[in-house]
């Protein structure tokens, strides 16, 4: 016979002024199998819980039932102090009579209340005689993380991880990690320049004990779980060997050939063999094969001929590694909308027009023009630029409705950088609103317009034209409610924020959420906003919408906090709410295998002495099973069971009904 | 080939020229143009009101007239192709309204018809490559502006016949006949359509913009598909010559005209004649007659 | 081709498989001692081909012979089994849900112009009223899955909307009001004496431990009291939803006649409806009950 | 041991036993809240809390039944939105199977009601509970179920 | 210029007519301004098409009815197809134009219509000018 305990709480007056706790106490000493009952005001503070305890004590309770507030508010408490006096926490369990009833039925009689308490009190009674202890599971965890994508958020995860004295792998697809953020030259609201403080960053990754950088790779597949990820990492050729490469250069020196430059958006060449910027990391050159003669014809191969250490290898073919992780940080970052969408605009059409990101380019020291703003058709520099903003975004038209959030910020920044360097030079900016929170956002943006003189119209462009070598543009102010024509000499596009081509690709491969542009889910969006439906994956900056860089550095960092604090134990603990095969009955019809929405449930086999399989068998992995149960309501010979809510339990509750 | 073709008023008329040409030019190229044995106006609109199911019966009757002799029809006025083929999508995808339009009618149309412009018939049906072929004259060094208008473009969800913002199927065929089309702005905004009727100013003002816009990248020849554009744009061309120095007004044609003329129909035979800025100093001193 | 042909047919076919060792046991029908009725046969030597018959009266459904039930069968090696279409649905269930591999059993599939309900009725010659309604209607008297076809194929077309006694009774079901569907079920399950007839000779029932047999916790009160009956009922109904194939054998084999083919006939037609899904025709698709689609309708669930 | 106390609350008169089978995530939550709302229902239901409608096998409800049950009640989150991703999507196809199943045996639907209720709609549970109690209390207790077991094999006729 | 905003207005009668002939939804337009600046007439119009839509959210009917917009609207639907929110203002004035043609108020008297055009002018000229000038 069960020594069963029920302690009544009576929340003060809320559960006590609507039922009776003395009452329900006495009639439930006469459930069989309790040998203790009694009501308190607060089951829930520190004597309660010691009068908990030591009735465990004295008592030689084995079960304990709490009547008190709802589970979700003080399961866990009270589990633990049964715990620590000696009992198996799953051996405890509370009955829900103040939000699902002492505040819901307000009979001051007490009639009802007292009723519904017993016959719920006594349910769980019923319930608990069936549990059987249980413990935490414990999963190994490998600490070892895998970033993937190195722009700031995915350096910023990976410096911090490192920092936290883990081994980190930061996979970039491009041949040097930077992302997007090495190609901006100053960055709003402090105006202090994007390489300045992002290339030290760069350095700091490359030169991390605890950091391995794969660049030119990309993620091919992904499997196991939390804790225990194994993940098939595809390295791209380089046709250099990376090892023995001194970044000397001398290789790009000789290479004769040009193609248009990736990193330069088009507004340059560059070589065939190619670092995408002069502060590249790892400072290694990559030959790009469909443009090589050598490797398609073998034609030159002049590179290979100057290089000193002789690392130049054109058979060299791609490479898939295998590794083991215990989390992984994805921060794949963004790309910009394809303008063409937008003939109106004429880009593509007309030279001077330009996206907001090129001017980035045509605006740093480093960039095609040494930092000159000079427009790309004639090299003149422009007297005065149009900056357009929301291109694609706010458009459910033509474009995503959603709002990139920093082209306002940028933009401002372009007309201040334009003013600072083209002197007399006029730039105006139709916008539709100038979303500027943040910290000195909008201080920064009333600059713009009151020093640097940027001419903001509230408005949108309907189209651009070339007349005579000038770049026209008719558009609106709606606060004057006229018409705009400028004769500009160039035009910079606020083009939209997107996701990056193949995100859903990736995101199949994590098994993570995205929505519908493509950008990736997080778990919560308030209260878990790193985090993924997947234990164990984690999100960092624009891939999952847009952000500015503070914000990417935020999330870089959260993330890596996160899994800092995964790796902070060899094991990771779960509730034991888990499905359970029972080997001897399954049919191995593997319907539950189908049903699982989690992929936990595997195909085994039972071997006899001789290694022959004698029969096949589902098993559950721990690990990987959330315990919702629908594997036991799909098995039809009732061979797998949830722990926690077993058959047992469950039909015991029905009966006591 | 033989193609159903809807003519509408004002080919019947003042645009015999846009029609005539239009014919001849289907012969040289093998296929015919087969009027519909029957037709009306097309409403010259298409009503912009929800609520005006009225103002689709008269094209309806047509497009219900148009399936009996075939499932494809052909036009050239910009306006009729417009009416038409928005008229033909209320009725595909629009099952009261169909309804409501069977029943004026009389008739049980469903909107199967394709419609086709003239100049989609040339590029989709015959190619512009085989035009070329059958050139015979061919307009060398003659620097056309081809302007589209509004009603052959918008709207493109309905419409669809090309891009609505940089569209080419015009300028693919004056390649085609030899010409070199010029890029002009202006070449998809409007020349004031009926303000004709009693606001003279403005139609002189957008008919001014397109010509000017046109003759200021060099155009010596303007081509259209639309008779009311052709007919604004020839009236205002004077006025617009007081108003703007500098501007010197060309010749405005119909596509089908210079089509004819390339193909190496009798000169005599395209309606030129109808013009008011004569095109025949033009020809000649491009030699090309 | 006459039955004769047919059964001429089958026994060289059973002979070779079996001779050149490809299957090691046929699964057939076969006549009983007075020969008056057909009695599944299990041969395993060439020379005794001979006994396999096929005749009207070949109604059972032999696929149950390839289950885990019948370990012993499984234990004599790779079966040929003689099946008609609506037997061959049972065994591509049971493929769909790995109980059989395909490649593991050798399907002799029979043309078939339909059977008799039950042996007692055959009087020589088979007439439509002696059928059972899944003849009238079945879409499969040409062997859809098979490895070896006997027979010539059969030009018959099932009729457009469903015939027959089953499914006319489940209409007039339908019309009536609960209430007095209760009372025609309660009283049918009356008669339930809990022999499990209906499972036994039911291939789709395969489980090794039936859930009447689990008892932590009772989830069937075995006692033949008429709420246990309810429930042992609907129980297998429910196991069945998305399964079933309509055989038939469930009801022909229970002693106290109780319609099971009602209730399983019904379910295969809200399958039908709810999920476009039929049973026994693609081993490839999962049944509907262990999968799902995110826009599954329903007008219920308030 | 079943010992639902008969009771009759402040209606007087009869009161039906209803049980309600809950996901922990959405519907048990809501009905929390309309606790912590100090919202009022009917006292007559009786939620047993499970992880997830999916793992809601029809047998828990024929069992309710089976104790003495008046009427069931089962609910979840809503489609797209099970704490499991998916669960609740199994569950509905269940549901249609087993409602279908239920309603062809004359089992009167009045008294197995489904819904989704999210852990925000403590209003909706509130009113659910209210319709659900009142309406039952209508039909009475679920004599024909509830006489089953009493009745010998043979006697319905 | 000063107004008084009231749900009366806003909600009014006349406003949701006029929607419903022209099957536009006014709270669509964000007054991003991108019709106005494209309309090859606004600068004819005495209200140019973005605030023809303002007013009508503001529902101030009267100063739309009475302003020269919709005569002016050549219905080259440049406004809608350039629209973000895809919004067709032409559809807007047409369904102004609709309220006063169908009062019977015509804007052009067919004996005023200048002999010469209707002479020369295509007929697809006089008809389009009838069906958007004369009830």
């Amino acid at each position: 016979m069960p020594r069963i305990g029920v302690f009544v709480c009576q929340c003060g007056n809320n559960i006590a002024a609507t039922v009776d706790t003395k009452k329900v106490a006495e009639d439930m000493a006469k459930v069989p199998g309790v040998v203790y009952t009694c009501d308190y005001k607060f089951m829930c503070s520190s004597p309660g819980q010691e009068m908990l305890k030591q009735a465990i004590k004295e008592q030689r309770l084995d079960g304990i039932i709490v009547s008190a507030c709802s589970p979700h508010m003080h399961e866990k408490t009270f589990r633990k102090a049964s715990e620590a006096a000696g009992i198996n926490p799953y051996r405890c369990e509370v009955t829900n009579i103040r939000e699902q009833c002492s505040w819901v039925h307000h009979d001051q009689t007490k009639r009802v209340g007292t009723i519904k308490s017993n016959d719920l009190t006594r349910m769980t009674i019923e319930r608990l005689k069936k549990n059987s202890p249980l413990t935490r599971i414990k999963i190994p965890v490998k600490k070892k993380a895998l970033v993937i994508g190195g722009g700031i958020a995915g350096i910023q995860a990976a410096l911090d991880i490192a920092e936290g004295g883990r081994e980190v792998i930061l996979v970039e697809k491009e041949p040097s990690i930077g992302g997007n953020m090495a190609r901006l030259s100053e960055t709003f609201p402090t105006m202090d320049c994007s390489q300045c403080i992002l290339t030290p960053k760069m350095v700091e990754a490359e030169l991390h004990e605890n950091i391995k950088l794969y660049t030119y790779s990309e993620v091919e597949k992904v499997d196991g779980y939390i804790g225990n990820f194994t993940v098939q990492i595809r390295r791209k050729s380089k046709y250099v060997d990376e090892d023995r490469c001194t970044g000397c250069g001398e290789c790009i020196e000789k290479c004769p050939f040009k193609t248009d430059s990736q990193f330069e958006l088009g507004l340059t060449k560059r070589k065939v063999i190619y670092t995408p910027f002069p502060q590249s990391v790892p400072n290694v050159p990559v030959i790009d094969a469909p443009n090589c003669p050598k490797i398609q014809k073998d034609k030159c191969g002049a590179c290979a001929i100057v290089c000193g250490p002789k690392c130049i290898d054109f058979k060299m073919e791609d490479k898939i590694v295998t590794e083991e992780f215990g989390a992984i940080v994805v921060a794949t970052g963004y790309q910009l909308m394809p303008n063409e969408r937008f003939d109106e605009y004429g880009y593509g059409r007309i030279k001077d027009v330009i996206n907001g990101m090129q001017f980035e380019r045509l605006a740093s020291s480093s960039g095609p023009t040494g930092g000159e703003i000079r427009r790309p058709s004639d090299g003149k520099v422009p007297k005065s630029i149009v900056f357009i903003q929301c291109v694609g975004s706010r458009d459910e038209k033509k474009g995503v409705s959603y709002c990139s959030k920093v082209c306002c910020m940028y933009t401002a920044k372009h007309t201040m950088l334009y003013s600072h360097k083209v002197h007399g030079g006029q730039s105006y900016v139709f916008y539709m609103d100038i979303r500027s929170g943040g910290k000195r956002y909008e201080e920064f943006t009333r600059k713009a317009i009151e020093k640097d003189n940027a001419m903001y119209l509230r408005g949108r462009v309907s189209r651009v034209y070339e007349k005579d070598g000038k770049v026209m543009v008719q558009g609106a102010d709606t606060l004057s409610g006229t018409q705009v024509e400028i004769e500009a000499d160039m035009v910079v596009l606020a083009t939209a924020i997107v996701s990056r081509d193949g995100a859903d690709t990736l995101a199949q491969r994590l098994g993570i959420g995205y929505d519908k542009y493509k950008f990736y889910n997080e778990y919560h969006p308030k209260l878990k906003p790193v985090e993924t439906v997947t234990a164990g994956i984690y999100l960092a900056g624009t891939c999952m919408g847009p952000m500015d860089i503070p914000e990417s550095v935020a999330q870089g960092s959260a993330a890596a906090s996160k899994v800092l604090a995964l790796f902070s134990s060899d094991e990771m603990a779960r509730e034991p709410i888990t499905s359970v095969v029972n080997k001897v009955t399954c049919n191995a019809c593997w319907d539950c295998v189908t049903a699982c929405p989690y992929s936990a449930i595997e195909r085994d086999t039972i071997k006899n002495r001789q290694g022959e399989v004698v029969r096949w068998v589902a098993k559950v992995n721990d690990g990987v099973c959330q315990g919702c149960g629908v594997c036991v309501a799909a098995c039809r010979s009732k061979s797998i069971d949830l722990k926690g809510y077993t058959d047992e339990q469950v039909f015991a509750a029905i009966n006591a009904f | 080939m033989k193609i159903p073709y809807y003519p509408g008023c004002t080919l019947n008329t003042v645009a015999k020229g846009l029609d005539t040409s239009a014919r001849g030019a289907a012969e040289a190229l093998g296929f015919e143009m087969a009027e519909l044995s029957q037709w009306n106006c097309c409403g010259a609109t298409f009503p912009l009101s929800t609520d005006n199911v009225m103002g689709l019966a008269a094209p309806a009757k047509v497009l219900s007239g148009a399936r009996k002799e075939g499932d494809t029809l052909t036009t050239l006025c910009s306006v009729c192709y417009n009416v038409l083929k928005r008229t033909n999508k209320v009725i595909k995808d629009n099952r009261e309204k169909r309804a409501v339009l069977n029943g004026f009618i009389e008739e049980d149309y469903d909107g199967s018809l394709n419609i086709l412009h003239y100049l989609e018939v040339l590029r989709d049906k015959v190619g512009f490559a085989k035009v070329k072929e059958a050139v015979k004259r061919p307009l060398k060094g003659v620097k056309v502006g081809a302007y589209y208008g509004c009603m052959l473009l918008r709207p493109f969800e309905d419409i669809g016949i090309d891009n609505a913002e940089r569209p080419t199927i015009f300028e693919d065929l004056l390649k085609a006949l030899g010409a070199t089309p010029v890029e002009f702005p202006d070449k998809i905004e409007c020349c004031g359509a009926h303000l004709a009727m009693n606001n003279e100013a403005v139609v002189t003002k957008l008919s001014g913009n397109v010509m000017a816009s046109a003759t200021g990248v060099g155009a010596e020849l303007i081509v259209t598909t639309c008779p009311l554009c052709q007919y604004n744009l020839e009236k205002s061309a004077p006025k617009v010559s007081q108003e703007r120095p500098g501007f010197g007004a060309v010749p405005v044609v119909y596509f089908t005209q210079i089509l004819g003329l390339a193909l190496g129909q009798d000169v005599a035979s395209l309606g030129f004649d109808k013009s008011v800025i004569d095109i025949m100093p033009l020809l000649k001193n491009k030699e090309i007659i | 081709m006459t039955d004769k042909d047919m059964e001429k047919t089958l026994r060289e076919k059973a002979r070779e498989l079996l001779t050149s060792g490809e299957v090691k046991v046929v699964i057939g029908w076969g006549w009983n001692r007075a020969r008056t009725k057909t009695t599944p046969i299990f041969i395993t030597n060439p020379d005794e081909t001979d006994r396999l018959i096929f005749n009207p009266l070949c109604v059972n459904n032999l696929s149950v012979y390839l289950t885990r039930k019948f370990k012993d069968i499984q234990a004599l090696g790779r079966p040929a089994i003689v099946a008609k279409g609506c037997d061959i649905k049972n065994i591509v269930v049971l493929i769909t849900e790995a109980q059989v591999k395909r490649q593991d059993v050798f399907i002799i599939g029979m043309v078939c112009e339909g059977m008799v309900y039950r042996q007692e009725l055959w009087k020589g010659e088979l007439t439509p009223e002696i059928m059972p309604t899944k003849c009238h209607n079945c879409d499969v008297r040409n062997p859809h899955v098979a490895d070896f076809v006997i027979g010539g194929r059969s030009a018959f077309t099932p009729p457009e909307a469903p015939v027959g006694m089953v499914f006319e009774k489940i209409k007039a079901l339908d019309g009536q009001a609960p209430s007095e569907r209760w009372n025609f079920w309660i009283n049918e399950f009356s008669r339930c004496i809990k022999c499990y007839a209906c499972r036994q000779v039911c291939s789709l029932c395969f489980c090794e431990r039936c859930i009447t047999e689990k008892n932590m916790p009772q989830w069937i009160e075995t006692s033949a009291h008429q709420r246990g009956n309810l429930s042992w009922n609907l129980t297998r109904a429910m196991h069945l939803v998305g399964r079933c194939t309509f055989c038939g054998e469930c009801e022909r084999a229970c002693p106290v006649n109780i319609p099971l083919n009602l209730l399983n006939q019904k379910m295969i037609g809200v399958v039908k409806d709810a999920f476009d899904f039929r049973s026994g025709y693609d081993e490839k698709t999962h049944p509907p009950m262990i999968v799902f689609s995110p826009d599954d309708k329903e007008n219920f669930i308030k | 041991m079943s010992g639902h106390e008969e009771q009759s609350g402040t209606t007087g008169g009869y009161e039906p036993k209803i049980m309600a089978f809950v996901c922990n995530w959405c519907t048990y939550a809501g009905a929390d809240l309309a606790g912590t709302s100090r919202m009022e229902y009917r006292p007559n239901v009786r939620i047993i809390k499970l992880p997830c409608t999916g793992r809601i096998d029809p047998l828990f409800i024929i069992k309710a039944f089976e104790n003495g049950a008046d009427g069931v009640l089962v609910s979840g989150c809503h489609p797209g939105d099970c704490h499991y991703t998916t669960g609740n999507y199994h569950a509905r196809r269940r549901w249609i199977g087993f409602k279908h199943l239920m309603e062809f045996t004359g089992i009167d639907m009045r008294r197995l009601h489904f819904s989704w209720v999210s852990a925000s709609e403590a209003i909706k549970w509130v009113d659910l509970i209210n319709n659900v109690t009142d309406e039952i209390k209508k039909l009475g207790p679920f004599m024909e179920y509830r006489g089953l077991k009493d009745a010998p094999p043979q006697a319905a006729e | 210029m000063k107004i008084t905003l009231s749900r009366d207005n806003i909600e009014s009668a006349l406003i949701h007519q006029i929607e419903r002939i022209s099957g536009e939804d006014f709270k669509r337009c964000y007054q991003c301004g991108k019709c106005s600046a494209g309309c090859p007439v606004s600068y004819e119009m005495e209200v140019p098409p973005s605030q023809v839509m303002r007013l009508l959210q503001l529902g101030m009917t009267k100063e739309v009815t009475e302003a020269n917009s919709m005569w002016v609207c050549v219905g080259c639907l440049q406004c809608y197809s350039r629209c973000p929110q895809s919004v067709s203002v032409a559809a807007v004035l047409e369904g102004l134009r609709q309220l006063t043609l169908r009062k019977g108020e015509d804007h052009q008297q067919i004996k005023d219509v200048p002999i010469p055009f209707l002479k020369k002018a295509p007929q697809q000229a006089i008809v389009c000018g009838f069906r958007k000038f004369v009830s």
